[in-house]
């Protein structure tokens, strides 16, 4: 997984950081080292927020006999997981089995080598940083098919159709909201974009944001969209089949992108690593937990739409709007490009509430019963 | 009505596949088993498949003395012990002819309206989280019942199990502290039943999952013996309180909860609503509670004459019935169980062909079913 | 699905649960604090009383299932039966208080304890002395109001929340 | 009050009908012939004032000599009940016909009836063993079973 | 549509199979399984290191034994009790409950098991991972409890399956259940990676 990240870092990053002591090497093995440091403690924070988080809202504990607070409860888990029996299924197709929980724990931990933590403290500032994540964080979606097709069991053939369908779709509404960002900051680059939010872009692109945060929790299947691995419906979705060590990549890929999603919406929609006082990459972490608190907020929240519903949504509701969206930010920058940005905001919280009022009132979503 | 979409993917030629859902599986609220033929996801056929906990209650209960049987009742409905009980005691009373003392009677009203409570609070919790909700209102409405459960330790000494009523009444009263702790549940219920309303009723993805969903129509609901909420949510004004008053029922007032059209949504607001009534009940039972015996003359062993009675009640899940037949011994001679989950989940198979498979494990849940009650 | 509420439901929903959040659990830690379990316990043993136990096999008739086991020899001298071997198989018992309910000397009596687990199912079955009331084998209160009423008071959950209003 | 109509009242309403359906009746029941059960249900379902639309419930009873079968009817329209019996004669190779075509809620009852109690029942869709499986022997329920 | 329920296996063959795998498994399970509690007599003997890789996988297992998906009977309320907010096993690392038996690590056997239900519960064991527990939680899981004399009960899960842990009561409190899971943990504690390759 280092080699791949470094090795995509190299072919895709055009320009050196001249800055950096010791020149390109140093720094790509610094960052590749703090990237997979970073990911993976934030993943183990994560299921800790989630488990302790969830467990409070709901009225009970949560787990704290590991360690202090419970802190060393996802070590555990990790520890356990990884020294388990790894069972093969009979039946499975061996190389597809085996392949699949690296093709979708790879993509996870890439995108972070574009996302900057601080001031041009990234692996590589893409000119085409975003385009990056959109390209990669679809690929997860292969070894998500792969995994339920090699297992050679229903439950999970069901979960990796319902993975790649949610994942086709919502990819759309995602990249459009994307666009809108891109237009106001008028790069692609992940930095670029954080040095342009003077007023963190949620504001300037509500809509946008809301859009993407939906699209971001159907893409990594975050409850409410968590249809692929449905507790209730398909027992546990893709992974049925998977134990030990493969059953553990799939269980930190599905947190690496909670944690990769939390900190696109971080840098795209609230400012990234800028902020008064704190060090700059405090700041990011900080917004990164604050996006995954609002998921693990929602997923003890909301009970989970069914399949046909998560595609109506995404073609009637989240689409149009997103289109919607992107052309009143191109018109707005288009017509008043010198316009104060504090001036759009109340604009484009209005142009939200009519959009979503009106969408709500005219669309269904989803349909019922079908004849047999 | 033929959805245009569906028929063009009919086109495409799909082979239809079966899926067996259970007997272990984290919706099926025990160990059950549909043989699903699906469509994609669409389910096409659906045939219930059962007796993984088949103990032969029926049979066990004919080698068992008459109080003997009533620790078998227990494990009936083990989600509503108490009703369990009660309906075997009914049962057994109206064969002896044996009358029961009056505070006995209201105690048996509190404790089974307490139960109801508690059922429901699992049946909604159940078919909550079935939707998907990650727990969260199933361990909000287990706390409740766990306050529930706590007036049910008190008394019997059990959690889940209370084997508390007997023949001609209770083993004995219930204790001093029980009634305080009574009113004390009395005045908090309402606000929490409000809370965990508040959490999910008015829910967008809730409403859009169960509203329209598993419409089970007034005819067939009749048809298939269906009982209980899973009736009355169909629109029929059947509840056997009401209609076939046992026990002291007809000294209270309170309304049949009834849905409108029969779909899951209704099923799950009767049972919200039909917790608010049960607590009508309570109150009611509470402030006339006379004092006295909780317990009748009767012998030891108990021994009806020949002959058989049939007794039911409005259980949780429906109309819970014991048919009992004495040879005049100190075994039943014939015990058997009219069990209302077993009857409701004829339904199944109605409701769910032509709903996704999603659409099934809610279908499924809001049906409320108790494993071993079907197969006893 | 169709937003007729504009998401109103939702807010509603997420109020609730960001309530909970800062509201104290219920959660009791078990093996560090523990609830006062009811009076009336019907825990996981029987407790013999040697001394009134004459011997009459009540209990084992009235088992529904046949989990007491009582061996008794006549003793002429006394004009009562002598108990010989008593034995419960705790993992045959379901607790269910007939034979306590039904014993006509109040020589037996449920056990107030439930920390019983063992790791091997012989243990599971105790026999004669093992049946005698100890510190560590209290006896519930269940049919004997006396003895409930010196046991600790139950906890109750209503009554928690209550306090912290 | 769900008024538990006569079984004799009843009786003579369907020996009009079906002249010697009837074996016995009794205040609270009343047993018909085996071959005529199918008419006398359709009867009492379809005649208006009657109306039993509900089945409550299906119970069989071995008495050694013969099986007996009741069937508990419910009025939902006009609240009353009935029962009916019928006998069912010998050990092996028993049938009765099946309701399921008046009431859906016989279904699951009369499959556990013939599994528990070895009575099948013809026109009915589905006659196999419902929670015992396939290759039991025996049926439990039967007073002689295991003897 | 035409629902073409023409399959490899009719549904009378699949009854048909069904019944024979419960009659063969009845057949050879006969004798109860001895119980796994050769450690109980056991001499800790071992290396430094061997002890030190030990002490933190074992606390690794015991802190995060996520248990399987076997409910069949009432004790399963009691479990989803202990699971729920006042007793709250999670507090171990336990709230995980793991549909697919192949991710759990602990069955605790709740409720009455019968001969139909045997195989399946014979099945979802197999199909755990190693390292692998069993508590039976309950009389029903340790003899058959009050259904003993049931013609279509097992006398107890050590039929089936080897059990470590027996936790009477019926059901038992979450409490009693919980003392159990804590009883369990102190076996795994004196796990051994020198015994397991044994």
């Amino acid at each position: 997984m280092i080699l791949n990240s470094s090795l995509n870092s190299i072919a895709y990053s055009s320009t050196l950081p001249p800055d950096w002591p010791g020149g390109f090497w140093w720094h790509w093995l610094l960052f590749t080292v703090i990237i997979i440091v970073f990911a993976l403690t934030l993943v183990m924070g994560f299921i800790w927020i989630e488990r302790r988080g969830m467990g409070r809202m709901q009225a009970r504990l949560g787990p704290n006999q590991a360690g202090p607070f419970g802190l060393l409860q996802p070590v555990a888990d990790a520890l356990k997981i990884l020294l388990k029996e790894d069972i093969i299924p009979a039946k499975a197709d061996r190389i597809v089995h085996w392949l699949a929980p690296v093709v979708a724990f790879a993509p996870a931990l890439m995108i972070f080598a574009v996302v900057p933590f601080g001031d041009g403290a990234m692996l590589a500032d893409l000119d085409i940083g975003i385009l990056y994540v959109v390209a990669i964080a679809s690929i997860s979606a292969i070894g998500i098919f792969m995994a339920g097709w090699g297992s050679s069991n229903k439950y999970s053939m069901l979960g990796a159709m319902r993975g790649i369908a949610s994942v086709v779709s919502y990819e759309i509404p995602v990249v459009l909201a994307i666009a809108g960002v891109v237009l106001v900051a008028g790069s692609m680059s992940l930095n670029q974009i954080v040095l342009a939010q003077d007023i963190p872009f949620i504001l300037l692109q509500p809509l946008g944001f809301l859009l993407f945060f939906i699209g971001g929790c159907a893409e990594i299947n975050r409850s409410p969209f968590d249809l692929m691995e449905a507790d209730s419906e398909l027992t546990a979705g893709f992974h049925t089949e998977y134990s030990g060590m493969k059953f553990a990549m799939f269980y930190l890929m599905e947190y690496a992108e909670a944690v990769a999603i939390s900190a696109i919406i971080a840098t795209l929609f609230l400012g990234g690593w800028r902020g008064p006082l704190l060090p700059p990459w405090l700041w990011f972490v900080l917004k990164v937990i604050f996006v995954f608190f609002i998921m693990v907020w929602t997923r003890t929240t909301l009970p989970r739409v069914r399949i046909d519903q998560l595609m109506a949504l995404a073609w009637k509701f989240l689409f149009p709007l997103a289109l919607i969206n992107l052309i009143v930010t191109a018109i707005q920058i288009l017509v008043w490009p010198d316009a104060l940005p504090w001036i759009l905001v109340p604009i484009n919280l209005a142009i939200m509430a009519l959009l979503i009022l009106l969408w709500s009132k005219l669309f269904k979503l989803g349909w019922g019963r079908v004849e047999v | 009505m033929r959805d245009t979409r569906y028929a063009r993917i009919m086109v495409l030629k799909t082979e239809p596949f079966i899926l067996n859902i259970g007997p272990v599986h984290p919706s099926t609220h025990g160990v059950f088993r549909m043989r699903t033929t699906l469509d994609g996801e669409v389910v096409v056929d659906v045939e219930p498949v059962f007796g993984y906990l088949h103990r032969g209650i029926e049979k066990l209960a004919e080698e068992r003395t008459y109080t003997g049987v009533i620790p078998l009742t227990d494990r009936l409905d083990y989600v509503a012990s108490m009703s369990n009980n009660l309906a075997y005691c009914l049962a057994v009373e109206k064969l002896a002819g044996i009358s029961v003392p009056e505070r006995a009677e209201y105690l048996r009203v509190i404790l089974a309206e307490l139960q109801r409570i508690a059922s429901h609070l699992i049946a909604v919790g159940a078919f909550l989280n079935d939707c998907g909700a990650f727990f969260t209102p199933f361990l909000y409405m287990f706390r409740e019942r766990e306050k529930i459960v706590d007036l049910f330790e008190m008394v019997s000494g059990q959690r889940l199990l209370y084997n508390y009523m007997r023949i001609g009444g209770f083993n004995q009263d219930v204790p001093d502290e029980f009634l305080p702790a009574l009113d004390k549940l009395l005045a908090q219920m309402p606000r929490f039943i409000e809370e965990y309303e508040r959490l999910l009723k008015e829910n967008e993805i809730l409403l859009a999952r169960a509203k329209g969903v598993g419409i089970l129509p007034k005819e067939v609901a009749i048809n298939i013996s269906a009982s209980g909420p899973v009736l009355r949510a169909s629109g029929v004004k059947w509840d056997i309180r009401k209609k076939d008053p046992y026990s002291i029922y007809d000294r209270f007032d309170f309304d049949i909860p009834t849905g409108e059209v029969g779909d899951c949504y209704d099923r799950y607001r009767v049972r919200v609503e039909e917790m608010r009534q049960s607590l009508r009940i309570i109150n009611q039972a509470r402030r006339q509670l006379p004092a006295g015996e909780v317990k009748s003359e009767v012998p030891h062993l108990v021994r009806p004459p020949a002959g058989e009675a049939y007794a039911h009640i409005e259980a949780p899940k429906g109309e819970l019935g014991f048919h009992l037949v004495s040879d005049n011994s100190i075994a039943p001679y014939r015990c058997h169980i009219r069990a209302p989950s077993l009857l409701n989940l004829t339904a199944l198979r109605d409701m769910a062909i032509g709903w996704k498979v999603a659409d099934l494990i809610i279908i499924f849940g809001s049906i409320d079913i108790v494993m071993g009650e079907i197969d006893r | 699905m169709k937003f007729e509420r504009y998401g109103i439901g939702i807010a509603k929903g997420l109020r609730v649960t960001i309530r909970h959040l800062f509201r104290h659990p219920v959660t009791v830690q078990y093996p560090e604090q523990r609830l006062n379990i009811s009076r009336r316990t019907r825990g996981n043993e029987l407790i013999w009383d040697k001394v009134k136990c004459t011997g009459c096999a009540t209990c084992a008739k009235s088992c529904p299932q046949g989990a007491i086991q009582i061996v008794t020899s006549t003793s002429m001298e006394e004009n009562k039966y002598e108990v010989e071997q008593i034995e419960v198989d705790t993992g045959y018992c379901i607790s269910c208080g007939l034979c306590v309910e039904a014993c006509p000397f109040e020589a037996l009596y449920m056990g107030y304890a439930y920390e019983r687990a063992k790791y091997r199912r012989g243990e599971v079955v105790q026999a004669n002395e093992q049946l005698l009331p100890s510190p560590q084998r209290q006896r519930s209160g269940y049919m004997y109001p006396k003895i409930a009423d010196e046991l600790p008071r139950q906890t109750l959950l209503i009554e928690r929340i209550t306090e912290e209003k | 009050m769900t008024v538990a109509l006569s079984g004799k009242e009843i009786a003579t309403k369907i020996e009009e009908r079906f002249p010697g359906s009837v074996v016995k009746s009794s205040p609270d029941s009343l047993v018909v012939k085996s071959e005529f059960l199918l008419d006398v249900a359709t009867f009492l379902k379809t005649t208006p004032d009657l109306d039993f639309d509900y089945l409550t419930a299906i119970t069989a009873i071995d008495y050694y000599d013969r099986f007996e079968v009741v069937y508990q009817l419910t009025s939902i329209k006009h609240n009353h009940s009935l029962m009916v019996k019928t006998h069912c004669y010998g050990r092996d190779n028993l049938s009765l016909p099946s309701v399921v075509g008046l009431w859906r809620g016989a279904d699951f009852q009369e499959r556990e009836i013939y599994d528990l109690m070895g009575i099948s029942f013809d026109g009915h869709p589905n006659m196999k063993r419902i929670v015992l499986w396939e290759g039991f022997e025996g049926h439990p329920l039967r007073k002689d079973y295991g003897t | 549509m035409e629902v073409a329920r023409e399959h490899i296996y009719s549904d009378a063959d699949l009854d048909r199979v069904e019944g024979n795998q419960i009659e063969a498994l009845k057949a050879h399970s006969q004798q109860p399984f001895p119980d796994p509690d050769e450690w109980l007599d056991e001499k800790l003997e071992r290396n430094i290191l061997l002890i030190t890789v030990d002490a933190a996988l074992n606390w690794a297992r015991r802190s995060s034994l996520w248990p399987a998906i076997c409910f069949p009977a009432c004790c399963a309320f009691e479990l989803i009790a202990a699971n729920a907010s006042r007793f709250d096993l999670s507090r171990f690392g336990m709230e995980i409950l793991r549909a697919s038996p192949r991710q759990a690590d602990l069955m605790i056997t709740a409720g009455t098991l019968t001969w139909k239900m045997a195989p399946q519960v014979r099945r979802i064991y197999d199909q755990m991972a190693e390292p692998k527990w069993v508590i039976a939680m309950g009389a029903c899981a340790i003899s058959g409890g009050i259904f003993t004399s049931s013609y279509s009960v097992v006398p107890g899960y050590n039929r089936i399956i080897p059990i470590d842990v027996y936790v009477p009561g019926c059901p038992p409190r979450p409490e009693a259940l919980i003392y159990g899971i804590r009883m369990l943990h102190s076996k795994i504690a004196r796990r051994s990676l020198g015994t397991e390759a044994k």
